[in-house]
């Protein structure tokens, strides 16, 4: 969480983005000079499938207020099948994490290919709008790493 | 039944078809059944039990007994045979060196629900039909046994063994149960009422990791929360985020693994309903990716490790159900 | 108007006529080409363009006999007689200005007319 | 003690616009491991680039951190100009603070902040980076083409040109194809087989190539330059080594009822039979279904016996078996072809009533010389000169239907205009009208061929779908089609109808895939591993494609593509051993389970198991099941990772600890 002078809430927002389509896609949004805020940092993965739960409850540990997950469309995975893995994990994760009572908002999937840069900032401004709207992650966080 | 299972036991070790048998003993208490290793038909005589409170599901101590030297014999209820057909199909378990019977069950008893009947000095159980007479050192009570039945055998999914060398007494079937009523109940509340419910059963968790303990599904040979290297390492929970993310991590480890045998529920000392969140992934797989039944065979491809071209968005969770 | 006639037909027809290729197999297979103004194939590429008042104003909308060759034959699943049978319901639909009542149908029959028009006819106008 | 370099690419005003690129050095410069941390104009330049080897030889850096533009950028001209400096090239780690950071903000002090985070990220990952070190697997010098048309052909003569063996596996008795079943090719038309059995003799002959006729592959396993195949030699109860194709068994087999499936059912043929006068191998076949004395079940019953009496050779053997033959490849190429789709859905075209209702390629049957008329076009049904003929374009081709294929079966267009012109230029007198959709002719001296059609030949062109094709009782066939340009309803009694009946790739396509674990889209063809820069490779490694398998194609595409595939997989051959991706999975053995999850996950098949002695407490062992990665096979997607519950598998490169560790510095 960051905090502002003007004193909005400020997310911060993990990207877990595949190295073959939407870590392209993110990179073409730059290219074409399209905005997305600062509150999201993506991390490059091979493959959605690489990102393991434990990774997005490390984020939301560590202080993160959403995680999105970008692959590959279903179908055009660099490696064949690992994205429709990635569907069947984080749908069920998503779903646990929503039985828990967490906010939905505060979880996403998206497929973003090489070619969809305008689609990775789209998604991105919403993504961190939506989580603005939840305010801070309280249900996940660990107090221990809350900052001041 | 105690008398045929011991019959069955000692014959088998006399004729050399095993050389151990997995049964149970008396524990400190009358209702203390703990799953034993037996060598003997002495040590069988001495020891062996199978009463209304044995409910302990021994198929996990076969993944070590089933590498030792020797067949072991192991007597299996409907629920413990889908744990060893799930070991079976990982490999965890060496299904040769297991001669199987299968051992019907009518149900196992709770003993914490007729201590909360105000019952104490519990020495046995006399169960005629539908009445259950308790034996207590201050004389003989009586309850319906459907008020002292486990939870996880009121809501039995099967009366059919679906793996077995042979069988005593006869094999039932598949059952309809209302098992999953529970989660579409907490399906149905709101988000913050969910997040009320489980703050207030998970913060009671004092990780005494007996839920992993007793799982048939949880055998990793190093469980993550024991390894450094894992980033979710930890022994005490220290605050609710490592409370949430040892049950949130451990459920989803056993997603598509978990048989739904109820034994998280059954030994947790805090009355946790942990097998709620495990039948919440059952319901979404059965629901989302078709119905799929844990240990039903050695054969198919878990739900997790599989896929089909159309399976649904991870949008779904937002479409659905109460915010 | 036209533009909203275009969306009530395209609406009600549930047909998406940007599949269309073209390709002229539903007034190659049409039974009542010959009476037809407007052909199957005409009604999709016409819905498409929005000019939809000529054909209502058209009496090919009374010459389908809704036999779905063209449904059934077209290879992008187009469906167009039920373009044109939308395009009639915007035409029966206008108010006050009832090309036919259902009274009136009997004495207009005659002995050549095919028993699936009767049929039809009869289905048509009795909505 | 880790010694981690930073190095902050200006990127001339491209990053230092909006990233103040001296804050980010100085920020980064206080981060734990640090010891040198600089900008520069360019880092991508040759000055920039030494100055990171320089940095790396003069602080003895054990780690690089270059913040820059995309990965996918540069990552690879930094790791080679620290390798240059003798630092393991994958201890190099990139920021990406351009096309993630710069370009998309506007506001310094934000795009600044962010700049450090992500260069805080990388400082945390490379901490944890291991020195890897590409393995190394050798390659098998010998090539496997499936399937023997013109592509397997073209393919197989390229690679055995080049110098290495080849296998040719070819599911029918001979080789040849489709191509040899057509009459002529456009846009030349010169004959088919004149042009296409030189070049199956040629492959019959050349030393490198071996043919195994009527076999097919039965198991594939391995990887790239390792693969082991099983071929399954079919009994064809003849000794090929013996038949010298003399063809006097065919001439005394007593059961000459068998359809001729070479010319596609349109006559008969034998129980032994050589499928056509040119076939290679040219070896007698017998169909067991049709021997009268295999039929029987017995063949030590005395029943006819004529083939064995009259081979003078003695190549006849009853009791032949299936052969089975293993070898070892060390590139694979797919050429399996193409078929016309069945046209049982298609009533309106009265296919299955009418005999002259007839498919294009049983109508260059029909044409050829080797056909069942000898070459003289005759309406099957009654032997007669048709004399007016209509073609259907787009039967089966561009349905959205189940009915059909999504597609456009490309091929249609041309080889319908030198149909409709062989036959005016052979029969002045026939009438000939082709109903079309669109007429496509990309394709060099494609469109002045089919405008030669019409405007020498006279074919009537009209733009229009049949829309019903009614046999009539006079042997007439009533078509019934719109011309949508003079906007008609038409009726032709027609003596003949042709449909350019779509095609879909073989049925053998689909197994092979599951087998060699290559993808196909849904139409069954083969996915190449990039639709425009890889077009010839499947996106497994040391799998190559060939002709139509991966999409439609005409003859001279189909060469070309099999040309290409050749040299793909010559350019795999004559490496003596071919460097593999040191990113990938790991499994951790005392950790393992066992378990077989990371297996059912992983799309290469490059995860193995094998039982173990492992020792445990009181000097006692235990046998335990572990999984193995074999790293020339794994591509690195890390699926096994996730689904492992025990955490045993990892992956090089972007392990738990590293993916983690970004985290945690994004986070903090």
């Amino acid at each position: 969480m960051q905090v502002n002078d003007n004193k909005e809430f400020q997310p911060l927002i993990v990207a877990f983005c595949c190295n073959w389509c939407s870590y392209a896609g993110a990179d073409l949004s730059g290219t074409n000079r399209l905005n997305y805020p600062t509150n999201v940092k993506i991390i490059r993965v091979p493959c959605s499938c690489r990102v393991n739960p434990i990774f997005i409850l490390r984020a939301f540990q560590r202080g993160a207020d959403g995680v999105i997950l970008c692959g590959c469309h279903p179908g055009d995975c660099h490696y064949t099948s690992g994205n429709y893995f990635t569907r069947r994990r984080m749908t069920l994760l998503f779903s646990m994490l929503d039985f828990l009572g967490i906010e939905r908002d505060r979880t996403r999937v998206e497929w973003v290919s090489a070619a969809e840069g305008a689609k990775f900032a789209a998604t991105m401004n919403e993504f961190t709008e939506a989580v603005k709207k939840l305010g801070p992650n309280r249900r996940l966080e660990d107090l221990r790493c809350r900052k001041q | 039944m105690q008398e045929a299972i011991i019959s069955r036991a000692k014959q088998l070790l006399a004729d050399g078809t095993v050389n151990r048998v997995i049964g149970w003993k008396r524990g400190e208490f009358a209702y203390d059944i703990t799953p034993a290793i037996f060598e003997s038909p002495e040590e069988i005589d001495a020891d062996f039990v199978y009463d209304d409170f044995t409910s302990a599901n021994v198929s996990k101590y076969l993944v070590k007994e089933s590498r030792k030297e020797g067949k072991i014999l192991a007597f299996l209820k409907t629920c413990d045979t889908y744990s060893l057909n799930q070991l079976t199909k990982e490999h965890r378990v060496d299904r040769d060196n297991i001669y199987v019977v299968g051992i019907p069950s009518d149900g196992k008893l709770d003993v914490e629900k007729i201590k909360a009947k105000g019952i104490t000095g519990i020495t046995g159980v006399e169960r005629n039909g539908d009445i259950l007479t308790v034996k207590t050192i201050y004389g003989d009570e009586t309850m319906s046994v459907a008020d002292a039945m486990s939870n996880k055998c009121l809501s039995c999914k099967s009366k059919k063994h679906v793996t077995y060398d042979e069988l005593i007494g006869e094999d039932g079937e598949v059952t309809d149960t209302n098992r999953f009523d529970m989660v579409e109940k907490l399906e149905n509340m709101t988000s913050q009422e969910r997040y009320d419910f489980w703050r207030n059963e998970l913060s009671k968790c004092i990780r005494c990791n007996a839920c992993r303990n007793v799982c048939p599904a949880c055998t990793c040979e190093n469980c993550v929360f024991n390894n450094p290297d894992s980033g979710v390492e930890n022994k005490a929970a220290a605050d609710s985020f490592e409370e949430n993310m040892f049950h949130i991590i451990r459920a989803f480890h056993v997603a598509g693994r978990c048989t739904d045998c109820g034994e998280c529920s059954r030994v947790c000392p805090q009355n946790i309903p942990l097998h709620l969140l495990n039948r919440k992934f059952i319901k979404d797989i059965n629901s989302l990716y078709g119905e799929y039944q844990a240990g039903a065979d050695t054969t198919s491809k878990a739900p997790l490790n599989n896929y089909t071209f159309d399976d649904c968005e991870a949008s779904i969770v937002h479409e659905r159900g109460v915010e | 108007m036209s533009n909203n006639l275009k969306e009530q037909v395209i609406r009600s027809s549930g047909v998406n006529v940007l599949k269309c290729m073209r390709c002229g197999k539903c007034s190659g297979t049409c039974p009542s080409y010959d009476e037809m103004e407007y052909h199957p194939h005409q009604f999709v590429y016409m819905v498409e363009k929005g000019d939809i008042e000529t054909l209502m104003n058209s009496d090919s909308i009374y010459k389908c006999l809704t036999c779905f060759a063209c449904v059934d034959r077209c290879p992008r699943s187009v469906e167009p007689a039920k373009v044109v049978e939308a395009v009639r319901l915007a035409a029966v639909r206008i108010q006050g200005n009832n090309h036919l009542i259902p009274d009136q149908i009997p004495e207009m029959l005659d002995e050549d007319l095919p028993q699936q028009a009767i049929v039809t006819a009869f289905r048509k106008y009795t909505k | 003690m880790q010694k981690i370099g930073v190095f902050v690419c200006h990127c001339g005003t491209n990053i230092a616009a909006t990233v103040d690129v001296k804050a980010v050095a100085e920020a980064l410069s206080h981060e734990s491991g640090v010891v040198i941390s600089q900008d520069y104009q360019y880092m991508c330049s040759e000055a920039g680039q030494n100055l990171i080897k320089d940095a790396i030889r003069e602080n003895g850096l054990t780690g690089v951190v270059v913040c820059s533009c995309s990965p996918r950028m540069h990552e690879n001209t930094f790791r080679k100009a620290a390798a240059a400096a003798g630092l393991n090239p994958y201890l190099v780690e990139i920021a990406n603070i351009r096309e993630q950071c710069s370009w998309i903000h506007k506001d310094i002090a934000t795009a600044t902040e962010k700049a450090i985070i992500l260069g805080r990220a990388a400082i945390a990952k490379v901490q944890l980076n291991t020195p890897l070190t590409a393995g190394e697997s050798p390659v098998a010098k010998r090539a496997l083409v499936i399937g023997g048309g013109i592509a397997g052909i073209q393919t197989a003569l390229d690679i055995a040109e080049a110098g290495f063996e080849v296998d040719i596996v070819e599911k029918e008795a001979t080789i040849g194809g489709k191509m040899a079943q057509i009459d002529k090719t456009f846009p030349t038309l010169d004959c088919a087989a004149c042009i296409l059995t030189p070049k199956m003799v040629e492959a019959s002959q050349n030393e490198k190539i071996t043919i195994h006729s009527y076999s097919e592959v039965s198991a594939v396993k391995g990887f790239i330059g390792n693969f082991t195949a099983t071929i399954k030699k079919k009994r064809r109860f003849v000794d090929e080594t013996k038949c010298t194709g003399c063809g006097a068994c065919t001439e005394v087999c007593p059961m000459q009822k068998v359809p001729n499936a070479f010319n596609l059912g349109l006559n008969n043929r034998g129980a032994v039979y050589i499928p056509f006068a040119q076939a290679v191998p040219k070896v007698a076949t017998i169909d067991p279904n049709y021997c009268l004395k295999l039929r029987k079940g017995d063949v030590n019953e005395k029943v006819c016996g004529k083939c064995a009496e009259a081979c003078t050779a003695g190549a006849i053997n009853y009791h032949q078996q299936d052969e089975y033959i293993e070898q070892k490849y060390g590139a694979i190429v797919v050429a399996t072809g193409y078929n016309p789709i069945k046209l049982d859905k298609f009533d309106e075209f009265a296919y299955n009533q009418c005999a002259d209702v007839v498919t294009s390629l049983e109508l260059e049957r029909l044409m050829n010389a080797a056909g069942p008329n000898g070459g003289t076009l005759l309406r099957p049904s009654d032997k007669t000169h048709p004399h007016k003929i209509v073609f259907v374009q787009c039967v089966g081709s561009r349905c959205d239907d189940s009915k059909g294929k999504p597609y456009c079966s490309k091929i249609c267009c041309m080889y319908t205009a030198k149909h409709a012109m062989l036959i005016r230029e052979k029969y002045p007198d026939t009438e000939v009208y082709v109903f079309y959709i669109d007429v496509r002719t990309p394709g060099k001296n494609f469109d002045e061929f089919y405008r030669r059609a019409v405007e020498q030949y006279n074919v009537h062109y009209i733009k229009g779908m049949v829309g019903k094709v009614t046999p009539k009782s006079d042997g007439k066939i009533d078509v019934q089609a719109s011309d949508l340009l003079s906007n008609e309803q038409l009726h032709i009694d027609a003596d003949m109808v042709v449909l350019a009946t779509a095609i879909e790739p073989d049925k053998t396509a689909r197994p092979l895939a599951t087998m060699l674990t290559t993808q196909m889209d849904t139409n069954d063809f083969f996915t190449e591993a990039h639709a425009k820069l890889r077009p010839v490779e499947s996106a497994t490694a040391g799998i190559f494609l060939s002709g139509a398998c991966q999409g439609p194609k005409d003859i001279p595409e189909t060469v070309a593509q099999a040309s290409a595939a050749a040299s793909k997989a010559i350019g795999l051959l004559v490496k003596d051993s071919i460097t593999c991706n040191p990113c990938v999975a790991h499994s951790n053995e005392l950790m393992c389970n066992g378990c077989s999850a990371c297996e059912k996950v992983c799309p290469y098949g490059a995860i193995t198991y094998q039982d173990k002695e492992f020792r445990t407490p009181y000097r006692t062992t235990v046998m335990r099941r572990v999984a193995s990665v074999n790293p020339a096979v794994c591509q690195g997607c890390g699926a096994c990772t996730v689904a492992c519950p025990s955490g045993a598998m990892d992956l090089n490169g972007f392990s738990n600890s590293q993916i983690m560790a970004e985290v945690d510095a994004i986070c903090k």
